[in-house]
């Protein structure tokens, strides 16, 4: 007997609930040596830019236990090259593509929308909120909720209205369910948590930091505990809000937890770098899971966790651990 | 393409470490300058990124074989120094754009530094085939520590075969680069190939540009996962529109032009680079 | 050659700079069993509370990609059979003793430090700001710089002088660098962190979250590049200020990275479980590497990754890995 | 303390693995009823806590061994499962309070459910050494899984063995608590010894207060560090005043008396606890 494995992101149906996360599979040719992307529920490209950036200097990478810092800093052709050589290739073959966008001010992100607004084959718009505003002094946008409403409203304003907006947070706040209400406040169709927490790691032998650009964002399984809590507690807020559930996901059992959590769908992105057939394995397995358990649609999963069979919602501490 | 390899023989090579693995698949397609990608570490290993290893040889028993030599250095490496025969490893490959080939029965001088000469002998072999004569400059700081000079001497019956060590305690004291230009110069040489660290390739090019023949040189960079996904891998190069891009050592190299790789700008983002910060585009952070 | 390893907590001299963190250490005695607790840089005890707590129900624990969650609740004996019958044990041998505290108001906090301020044996008191303001509909006091500073005022109001204040600071927050600034201006001697950040994980077999309390504090080696990037960002920002960094630290060499990064001293939680002996050995794991790097006294590796030899100080964006 | 012991045989008992390490210290220093910490996962493993198992027995050979006898379950058991002879394992422990022995030759029943019978046969020894009498009540879901019965046969040759098993196939079908009180009265026993599963203790422990006789059980809860210092493994327990306190399973057990084990409240804080919410005592959380 075959899951259901179908989910939507607003009115967006995606065959089955894996993605690629952002900046992690390139231009998604890489990917297609490898096995079809069709098979994928959707192809999240990198965070696109206005110009063509060059990314930051090398090292980029260090390996931290359980996971991986990286400092890329969005290295990519610009919208122009993505609109021309990019998109088209995934539009032709009709590979559901959710396009990443990241920007420096409210304007840059809307003027990005503006650009995608037209072109064919954007199944969905993600903002990448984790960029630093540089007016105000490189605050990242995803740090303080009113910022983060101000690029969802514009993009949003600019995009048609059956492409969602999808907002990606990242979880060094205080309060994420707090960011989450003030983007689906301001307009976004869905959610996509978790960007890479900041983290650091310095070279024991050289004295200095292992990544040329000092600090670096951490991926892999060691932040899935964190990627868990942060879509357990935005589902908590916001039940209706569908969202893409990222961050450590190397398995089936991981992708489950994210949904039982309340993600809909589920990202993966450093599994990739070790596993070029992660997200396809990954489903395979989060399906076998859900039929060994007796589900028959991926949807009735979504979330459970939060309804314990036989028992009533529960009440419970969720600020601390203390 | 992913392998789970069966693991055929061990050996130590003075310095380094040598595996043989059953990889059909990988061994079919290999060509020489391609590198393969090893998972380390076992299940629940903290270690979540793959490393990278040229192939030194493949053969055909077992439905193919590949064989990689390393030195064992940080945890990954030192994991993979304790495999054994009939442990199973497994491999993503063959990785990167090998080595191009020339069409005639060319001079060809190959260069390695440390375990870098190891990537070497498969396209001695190659070259060989196609009638080229094929010169070895092999070197690295300490005797033990110079890989191949035995099957590189078998190998140059009709040429030669230089060593360097940089304590002296093989043959020529100094670099691969300070012996280089002597057997250029020597041998008549149409085109230089070489592997070793950054700064090896730095040298060998500049001997290589001076004796105005072409090189083809093989890096050697951080990544994190070998197949162009990453973005973590990239040096400057130069395209053939004259541009700098930061470019991938996995997808577009290992094997580059090495008067197109911007050696002295590696580890930086060179202002002129097509999206460098400041350089006419504008940048988020 | 031996290295000079004593470091300073404002004027409280430590002989060397391992010590427990917080909470991981019971009341010293299970330690002593496996080795002298003098040979400590101090010991940091539970979290004292003012009413015995019995803590959270079970279970209380679930391991992760190199990680462990954790949900005690602070469960402790309160601060009148902590003052009667653990920090006697502990003065009478003359064993460097933090104290830390908890406490749902600054009220609360206030009287604990009133009960400390005249026991004997107190080395200093480490502030465990991660506990639920019960005034401000459960918010983590460390999630917001004015509640960490009436808190961190407070408590050094009480104090006497010569005992210092330190103020034990949470990852989950936009901007830890401020957080820290607004304790130092409250009167705070030292820093401390990371504490845990919050994490979840769920039991996909039972498809219920893996603790009872739901949502866990994460420790041990996956959260590593997460504290020294604190410590690097508060290092940066107060480079007088004294840090005991914590998170992680399971060799010397993850000791080092901390020290590295600011930290003069240098705390170890989950290294204990599973290792008694963790103290020890990364004291002299990291006295080993210093050696080995030619440093004769650990202060003059405090910091250095910031000031890398011969070269002038960087500036560099720290603010995000994109 | 910490021993690194050398594996010295490895076997498959049914359902279970034994392992049989060579740890001269803790051998030593072994009471019936305590139990190591082992590290699992080997250099680089993403598994952060130890695995708690009791010891099954005790040779003298080398200088001491211990067994332990486990059931593959999850990445932990399932990395100590393929652990071979000569390798080497990373071992805490003797720990934990050990079973209190009765001064006098009185009757003793011992109950085991599934691998938790493995801690009752040093037990049995010990006793059997003060002239007791020693019955034994083994039982598991299936006969693969029903631990020692060969061995238990064996000590017993002046006493009792009964076998339960919940699908029939072996002995009596249904529990070890289903079987007991007939045990218990047949043998008039003067105290009852349990390992097993929460709820097989849980109803061990309502016969032995029906029976009105003493028993002592082995416990086991969750354990990130199984030496006292992390409080994940705590169960309410009334202690000699009769106040319920969470109680450590690793420093304060495994061995409790079970009549103050407050089972139907594991998992839980009884309002009643020492330091419950709203128990008197204030709370910050
Ligand atoms: C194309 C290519 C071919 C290579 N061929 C060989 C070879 O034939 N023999 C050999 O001994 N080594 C080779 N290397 C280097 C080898 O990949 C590293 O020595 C190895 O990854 C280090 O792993 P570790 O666990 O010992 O060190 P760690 O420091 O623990 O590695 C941590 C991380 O950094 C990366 N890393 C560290 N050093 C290097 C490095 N020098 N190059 C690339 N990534 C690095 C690792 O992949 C890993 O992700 C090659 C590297 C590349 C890129
Ligand atoms: C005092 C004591 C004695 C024990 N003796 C034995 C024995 O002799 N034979 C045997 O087979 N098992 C025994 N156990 C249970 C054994 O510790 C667990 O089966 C084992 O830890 C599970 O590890 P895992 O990697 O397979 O599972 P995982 O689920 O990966 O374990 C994850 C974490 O949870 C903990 N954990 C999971 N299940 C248990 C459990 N049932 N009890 C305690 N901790 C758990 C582990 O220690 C680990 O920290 C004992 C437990 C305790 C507390
Ligand atoms: C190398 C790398 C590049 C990334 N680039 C982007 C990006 O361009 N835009 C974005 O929103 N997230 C980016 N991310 C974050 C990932 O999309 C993802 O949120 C994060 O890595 C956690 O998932 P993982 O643990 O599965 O990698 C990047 C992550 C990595 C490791
Ligand atoms: C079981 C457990 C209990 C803890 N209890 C406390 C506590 O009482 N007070 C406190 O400030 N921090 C407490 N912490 C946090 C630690 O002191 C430390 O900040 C954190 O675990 C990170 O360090 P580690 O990775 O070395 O464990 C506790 C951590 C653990 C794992
Ligand atoms: S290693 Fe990932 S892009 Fe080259
Ligand atoms: S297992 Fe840590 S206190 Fe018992």
């Amino acid at each position: 007997m075959s899951v259901d494995m179908r989910t939507f992101l607003g009115h967006v149906e995606l065959a089955n609930p894996i993605t690629t996360a952002a900046g992690c599979a390139a231009s998604g040719r890489e990917l297609a040596q490898f096995f079809d992307l069709h098979r994928l529920g959707a192809l999240v490209t990198r965070s696109i830019t206005m110009a063509p950036r060059a990314g930051r200097p090398t090292p980029r990478m260090a390996e931290t236990p359980a996971g991986l810092l990286n400092a890329v800093g969005l290295q990519g052709p610009g919208v122009d090259a993505f609109l021309e050589r990019e998109l088209p290739w995934l539009a032709q073959r009709g590979i559901k593509t959710i396009v990443s966008i990241g920007g420096g001010t409210v304007a840059e992100y809307a003027a990005l929308a503006r650009r995608l607004a037209d072109a064919p084959g954007v199944t969905a718009v993600e903002v990448n909120l984790s960029c630093p505003n540089i007016e105000d002094r490189g605050r990242v946008f995803a740090r303080e909720g009113g910022a983060a409403a101000e690029v969802i409203a514009s993009v949003r304003s600019v995009m048609r209205y059956d492409v969602p907006v999808i907002a990606k947070l990242a979880p060094d706040v205080a309060d994420i369910a707090a960011v989450a209400r003030a983007c689906v406040d301001a307009g976004a169709d869905a959610l996509s948590m978790i960007n890479n927490p900041l983290g650091m790691s310095i070279d024991t032998v050289t004295l200095k930091p292992a990544l040329a650009a000092v600090t670096g964002g951490l991926s892999g399984p060691a932040i899935l505990p964190l990627a868990v809590r942060c879509v357990w507690q935005v589902h908590s807020a916001l039940p209706g809000t569908p969202i893409i559930g990222v961050g450590g996901v190397m398995t089936g059992a991981d992708a489950f937890q994210l949904i039982l959590a309340g993600a809909c769908a589920v990202g993966v992105g450093t599994a990739l770098f070790h596993d070029p057939y992660a997200c396809l394995r990954i489903e395979r397995e989060l399906e076998d899971l859900l039929r060994a358990r007796g589900f028959q649609r991926l949807a009735d999963a979504v979330g459970l966790a939060h309804r314990p069979p036989g028992s009533a919602a529960r009440h419970l501490h969720e600020e601390s651990s203390l | 393409m992913q392998v789970t390899g069966t693991v055929l023989t061990t050996r130590r090579v003075d310095a380094y470490h040598a595996l043989t693995v059953v990889a059909p698949g990988i061994a079919e397609r290999f060509r020489p300058g391609h590198f393969v990608s090893v998972s380390v570490g076992g299940a629940n290993t903290a270690m979540v990124t793959r490393r990278a290893f040229y192939v030194h040889d493949v053969k055909p028993e077992y439905g193919g074989t590949v064989e990689l030599v390393f030195s064992a250095g940080g945890p990954g490496t030192a994991w993979l120094a304790e495999r054994r025969a009939r442990d199973t490893i497994d491999l993503v490959g063959p990785l990167g754009r090998p080595f191009p080939l020339p069409r005639d029965p060319v001079h060809c001088v190959l260069v390695g530094s440390e375990y870098g000469s190891a990537v070497l002998f498969p396209l001695a072999d190659a070259l060989a085939e196609r009638g080229c004569r094929v010169d070895f400059v092999l070197g690295a700081a300490s005797a033990d520590r110079v890989f191949g000079a035995m099957r590189a001497r078998r190998m140059a019956e009709r040429a030669t075969v230089t060593l360097t060590t940089e304590d002296g305690s093989l043959g020529v004291r100094g670099t691969v680069s300070d012996a280089l230009p002597a057997v250029v110069a020597g041998t008549r040489a149409d085109v230089v190939y070489a592997c070793g660290p950054m700064r090896t390739l730095r040298a060998v090019t500049a001997v290589a540009i001076e004796a105005d023949i072409p090189v083809q040189v093989a890096v050697e960079e951080s990544m994190a996962c070998g197949i162009g996904i990453c973005m973590t891998c990239v040096l400057p190069v130069i395209g053939d529109d004259g541009v700098t891009r930061m470019t991938r050592a996995c997808a577009e190299g290992p094997v580059f032009r090495g008067e197109r790789v911007r050696f002295e700008d590696v580890g930086t983002i060179p202002f002129d680079a097509l999206g460098a910060p400041g350089g006419g585009a504008r940048h988020v952070s």
